[in-house]
């Protein structure tokens, strides 16, 4: 019964979302409708879970009093202030359980705490790829055989497209990046697309006949 | 001076650009325009229920004015009208209203709309009569359809009642709005919605060809056919991994990536985490998943603990081996970095779905001196695993990897079915090929799927 | 370990810093590197160069501010280059934020037109950029197809007034001008489907000459108009319009950035022959003492 | 803790005081919370430059912006999901009184109790944390696995097979006049009918090579090995100009980062 009820909940909806596909009638797409809507509300109930697990590990960690053992008092801290920022605010003079007015945010201070901690961290962790992008291509990009020699010599000819410096074959090399971006790059995607999408079809058709449940616990 | 036509023409265009404040301040007085002769009107008009939808739409089609693009070529646009009852004001006043009602008012307002809707159909039987004709679109120069779209929601103001008599009629017109040539009317016309969409019968043959492919190849390994699986070096990989981190005695660090359980390639890496966690329970090797999406932990939570019961230690299994980060991209990989260059575990993998974080986490576990894995079917993060990985499963590869690592003979059946299935894109690509170059269209429809 | 195993494994810490080094010097230091121009770049520079003065162009400014990055050094270049050259310029915005864009550019250009400045060669004096003489900028309007057809019989017809409220038929620059008739050319810049309105609706139905300025990812899907004469010129992207700065000797917001992409480039195919040249000369050290 | 360590954070809190002084004063005549506004890009820099020492190494500075980061976006996406899915989409379907509450507009009709149901799912997954009960919460987890694996099923079924394979038909002589034509407008420029020939012919060969290159189930020997290599071979020329085609977009947030550093903060450059 505990995983046969489940196994059978995802055969009927799978099933269901596969002839949906066909039935354009109005009634079908209520209940589709309603099923994308049912996910985004038990996706908040999961959320909980997630943050009561960041919490336990945190917990966790400080109680073991291992190495580094101070850092997740500071995810706490973070988490909790955030959480007062985002589920209070004033409205008319008095403190309350608010989000928006309709001056905007109700707390000024969950604005800032996204402006002035959560961009910049993020944008400089987007920005670190810029380093790790030349460090992976100076570690990987080495003529050791003919695959990595082919990686290496298209990379090297995309890079040097726009490079002022080549001189009388610098056309020629803008025109054989264009060519390698829009001709093979074009054959070489179509293919893996085509496999992932096989492969894709294929999870999905042995997760809805009960084929594949490692996803599924025991007992 | 033609004044007239001109200030009339304005009022007209502005009108349709919905910028009513600046209708009135255009003296003109330096400008003329050529009278117009009337326009050809609009021939075969017809109207029809939208194909393949939900209801709630009619599609018209016509033959182009004479003057459209050829003879006087005047005509810059057609305006499509239908005849609409004086009893939708009614209705539109009584949204109005519901907009700024409240409580017991609203409530009475939503019963008077909703018989007002229920009446729609029976309003427009009174055709001639208590209506007049709205203007409701306009086409292009050139084109000949326009499709009358509705919506569902009753509670909208664009709802379009089903099981109606619509009548329609078209107006092709020149630079000066005022020279139009009305055409015939159509009608009645109901819409209403389809029970079977016909634009998508390639999919659904698709559906069907692929279904019992995969059935048959399950059904046949089931008997005990023996397959010929290629070896993999990514998933080969993955016993010496584990091996590589027990003899160490460093963890191994599993990341699912940024899916949800909503993408297939995030399932097939629990099936993956689930393979591992086995063996990893069996060495007895410490392993780490932190996750990104809430319920993505929870569904690893439940196949690492049966995992370690497969592998006969339920007792060594503790909650945290799967544990929640945040929802966020980036903080994500903060924390993912930081646990590789603190736990510096012996063998990394990432399986699932990456975006631009895929760089960022590979090249630190590189830092670290991790063994890396990646598996995933992201194509725009392919080269950056290539690059920076050890190993990299390539898109369907990663589907793959599930029944390799199993190695159960209903998994790998499905696997043969996949290169079927591949054998018939082959196939078809050099069909579709002679067709595209011998104008051989009728095959190249067979693929096209309309809606 | 010998020089080439070094070269073979760097610290990766030196990649990093030399990588932000020459990224900071290269910001920081205002230096001209040589721009390769490209035919498609150069049919549009000329086309402008050699109209004479008071002859109109049309400028579509259709992006928002998400495009910005990209389009904004090419709109810059173009229109400094109209002013410089005593041409008139009609602006029209048909994305939603795009008078936001437009109004930017126009008055960030008639301060910097205000100065003295020399280009190939030519001494160009400093003046001021009047509103319905120098420029009228119409503004927006929803369903930019329309617009752009509506234009083509009379600017008044969609546009009875400029963006600021003033009636066509009152601005000097406005005087005789019906439509696409009385303007050279039109010049869109584009960072969506308006340019493929601008194709279809506009040139494809009036004829007159239209050049494109895109975004990098865009670029490629427009070259057929290009090969099939539907437009005289392309631009895509920071190069794009670096290209045309480099041509209008006006180098600019385009030209900074491509000097800070080109020397970052550099620097990465600099270790990546470091790298190889280390591998190829240890391995065949190793050969040698091998035998 | 070693000395080093704390001249280092000395100098760093001496640095990060100098510049919220520094910035507050130079705002003091444009903005009115000066005071805070120089805490505020401070504070920005600091965590800038604090992730930013991760490429020298691991240390206290990014482990607390990173501590830092992680606690504030969990607690972020925890109040825009309840805001917007809780409050915006659940309340007003269920309780009218719950919405009074919240100030959101109740909206009744008639298939609302449907929305009870995700409300049970929700709270079976809770049940997770029971460990008598905790196989309920795999019923809304098969709910979720089985809605997308059928609406994944025929959905990449159409765009990454059906559509794919379509976009393959392409003529292999394009805009063929005869061979006179051919060879007499014979050309190597990139808008040339040659380069457009070979260009369908190398796609045609390379998605056929390319799906070789991924058969499982058949040993690559022979002829179908050496597709197999081409195979691979065009997805390695593919995987090196797509890298080498990001790395102008990866500078340019670096260039953003140095724009806010230099400018924003330090004021160098207007």
């Amino acid at each position: 019964m505990r995983r046969q009820i489940p196994l059978a909940l995802v055969f009927i909806f799978g099933v269901f979302m596969i002839f949906q596909y066909f039935v354009p009638h109005e009634s079908s797409e209520w209940i589709y409708e309603f099923l994308l809507d049912w996910i985004y509300i038990i996706g908040i109930f999961a959320l909980a879970l997630g943050i009561w697990s960041l919490i336990r590990v945190s917990i966790t960690k400080i109680k073991a009093r291992k190495a580094n053992w101070g850092y997740p008092i500071i995810t706490l801290m973070g988490l909790f202030l955030m959480i007062l920022f985002g589920f209070t605010g004033y409205r008319n003079g008095s403190l309350g359980f608010h989000f928006m007015t309709a001056e905007g945010l109700s707390n000024p201070m969950f604005r800032n705490f996204f402006d002035y901690i959560l961009i910049p961290i993020q944008s400089t962790m987007f920005a670190l790829l810029a380093f790790f992008i030349a460090s992976a291509a100076y570690r990987a990009f080495r003529a050791r055989n003919v695959l990595a020699s082919l990686l290496l010599v298209a990379a090297l000819v995309v890079m040097l497209r726009f490079n002022p410096y080549l001189g009388p074959i610098g056309p020629y090399v803008a025109d054989a990046a264009s060519w390698l971006l829009n001709v093979p790059n074009l054959a070489a995607k179509r293919a893996i697309i085509i496999g992932i999408g096989l492969g894709m079809v294929a999870t999905a058709l042995k997760i809805i006949l009960g084929i594949e449940r490692g996803y599924m616990g025991k007992g | 001076m033609k004044y007239k036509s001109l200030v009339i023409l304005l009022f007209i265009f502005c009108a349709f650009t919905l910028s009513a404040a600046q209708e009135d301040a255009a003296p003109v007085d330096t400008m003329q325009v050529d009278s117009i002769p009337p326009p050809a009107p609009v021939s075969m008009l017809t109207a029809k229920d939208g194909e393949n939808d939900h209801g709630h739409s009619i599609t018209l089609r016509w033959e182009l004015s004479a003057d459209d693009g050829a003879g006087q070529n005047s005509v810059l646009s057609y305006d499509v009208f239908r005849w609409v009852p004086f009893f939708m004001d009614t209705l539109h006043s009584i949204r109005d209203s519901l907009d700024v009602a409240e409580g017991a008012v609203a409530e009475k307002l939503r019963e008077q709309r909703d018989q007002a809707i229920a009446m729609i159909p029976q309003v427009h039987k009174s055709y001639p009569e208590q209506g007049e004709w709205r203007k409701i679109g306009t086409a292009l120069s050139g084109q000949a359809s326009f499709n009358d779209v509705g919506v569902k929601e009753r509670e909208s103001r664009d709802y379009m009642a089903d099981h109606t008599d619509y009548y329609y009629r078209v107006d092709a017109v020149t630079a000066d709005s005022t020279v139009r040539a009305a055409s015939e009317v159509v009608g009645p016309v109901r819409s209403f919605g389809q029970l079977f969409n016909t634009g998508r019968i390639p999919v659904f043959v698709a559906v069907l060809v692929f279904g019992l492919l995969t059935i048959f190849f399950v059904v046949r390994a089931k008997k005990g056919a023996e397959l010929y699986v290629r070896p993999l070096a990514g998933i080969e990989a993955v016993d010496d991994a584990i091996g590589r981190a027990t003899e160490m005695g460093k963890p191994i660090l599993y990341v699912l990536g940024l899916g949800t359980a909503a993408d297939i390639g995030t399932i097939a890496s629990f099936t993956i985490l689930g393979r591992v966690a086995k063996r990893v329970a069996e060495y007895q090797t410490k392993l780490i998943v932190p996750c990104y999406d809430p319920i993505v932990m929870t569904v690893a939570q439940e196949t690492v603990k049966a995992a370690f019961l497969d592998a006969g230690r339920p007792d060594d299994y503790y909650e945290d081996i799967v544990y929640f980060v945040t929802q966020s991209q980036f903080a994500y990989v903060a924390a993912v970095n930081g646990t590789m260059l603190r736990e510096l575990p012996a063998t990394n993998m990432y399986m699932g779905v990456f975006y631009a974080e895929s760089l960022i986490l590979a090249e630190t576990g590189a830092l670290a001196g991790s063994i890396q894995i990646a598996g995933t079917d992201q194509v725009a993060q392919l080269p950056f695993f290539i690059v920076a990985c050890d190993y990299t499963l390539i898109g369907e590869e990663l589907y793959a990897a599930s029944a390799y690592l199993g190695r159960e003979p209903i998994l790998l059946g499905s696997l043969k079915a996949q290169d079927y299935a591949k054998a018939a894109v082959i196939i078809l690509a050099a069909l579709g090929l002679l067709a595209a170059s011998l104008d051989w269209t009728a095959f190249i429809n067979l693929f096209s799927v309309t809606s | 370990m010998n020089i080439f195993d070094r070269m073979m494994s760097l610290d990766r810490r030196w990649v990093f810093l030399f990588l932000a080094v020459v990224c900071v010097i290269t910001y920081i230091v205002d230096f001209q590197i040589p721009i390769r121009v490209e035919n498609e770049v150069k049919t549009v520079h000329e086309f402008i160069d050699t109209l004479k003065p008071d002859e109109i162009v049309f400028i579509a400014i259709d992006y928002d501010p998400n495009a910005l990055a990209e389009l904004h050094p090419m709109c810059y270049a173009v229109m400094e280059h109209c002013f410089r050259k005593n041409l008139k310029v009609i602006i029209t915005a048909l994305s939603q934020n795009g008078p936001g864009m437009a109004e930017q550019a126009i008055f960030d250009i008639a301060d910097s037109v205000k100065m003295d400045r020399e280009y190939n060669g030519v001494h160009y004096k400093g003046r001021e950029i009047r509103n319905g003489i120098d420029y009228a900028f119409l503004g927006y309007k929803p369903y930019f197809q329309l617009v752009i057809l509506g234009m083509g019989q009379n600017f008044r017809l969609p546009f009875p007034t400029d963006y600021y409220g003033t009636p066509l038929d009152s601005l000097p620059i406005m005087q005789g001008v019906q439509n696409y008739d009385q303007v050279s050319c039109v010049i869109a810049i584009e960072a969506g489907n308006i340019a493929d309105a601008w194709i279809a609706y506009g040139q494809g139905r009036f004829y007159f000459p239209l050049a494109l300025g895109l975004t990098g990812v865009m670029g490629a899907d427009y070259y057929p108009y290009l090969n099939s004469g539907q437009v005289f010129g392309l631009m895509a992207g920071l190069y794009g319009a670096a290209q045309y700065e480099e041509l209008a000797d006006n180098p600019g917001l385009a030209k900074d950035g491509m000097r800070i992409q080109v020397y970052a480039h550099l620097v990465i195919i600099f270790f990546i022959l470091i790298g190889n040249i280390g591998y190829f000369m240890s391995r065949s050290e190793k050969k040698r003492q091998g035998r | 803790m070693r000395r080093s360590t704390i001249i280092v954070m000395a100098v760093v809190f001496g640095l990060f005081i100098l510049s919220w002084i520094f910035r507050s004063t130079s705002l003091a005549s444009v903005q009115e919370h000066y005071i805070m506004g120089g805490l505020k890009v401070t504070f920005s820099a600091f965590l800038t430059l604090a992730i930013l020492s991760f490429l020298y190494k691991d240390n206290p500075f990014y482990k607390f912006a990173e501590h830092l980061f992680v606690g504030i976006s969990a607690a972020f996406w925890m109040s825009m999901g309840f805001w917007t899915t809780i409050v915006g989409n659940l309340i007003p379907r269920l309780s009218r009184s719950l919405s009074e509450f919240f100030q959101v507009p109740y909206q009744p009709g008639s298939y609302n109790f449907v929305y009870f149901i995700p409300v049970i799912l929700g709270i079976m997954l809770l049940m997770r944390l029971s460990s008598k009960y905790g196989w309920f919460a795999r019923w809304p987890l098969a709910f979720i696995v089985g809605t997308f694996a059928g609406l994944n099923f025929v959905r990449y079924l159409r765009s990454d097979f059906i559509e794919q394979v379509s976009a393959t038909f392409v003529p292999l002589l394009v805009g063929w006049q005869g061979v006179g034509h051919f060879i007499s407008n014979f050309s190597l420029s990139a808008s040339g009918q040659f380069v457009a020939i070979v260009g369908n012919w190398v796609i045609f060969l390379g998605v056929i090579c390319g799906i070789i290159y991924f058969f499982f189930s058949k040993e690559h020997k022979g002829a179908f090995g050496a597709a197999s290599r081409v195979g691979i071979w065009i997805l390695m020329i593919t995987f090196g100009a797509s890298f080498g085609y990001t790395v102008m977009g990866r500078i340019s947030l670096l260039v953003g980062r140095i724009t806010f550093l230099f400018r924003d903060w330090l004021n160098l450059i207007s």
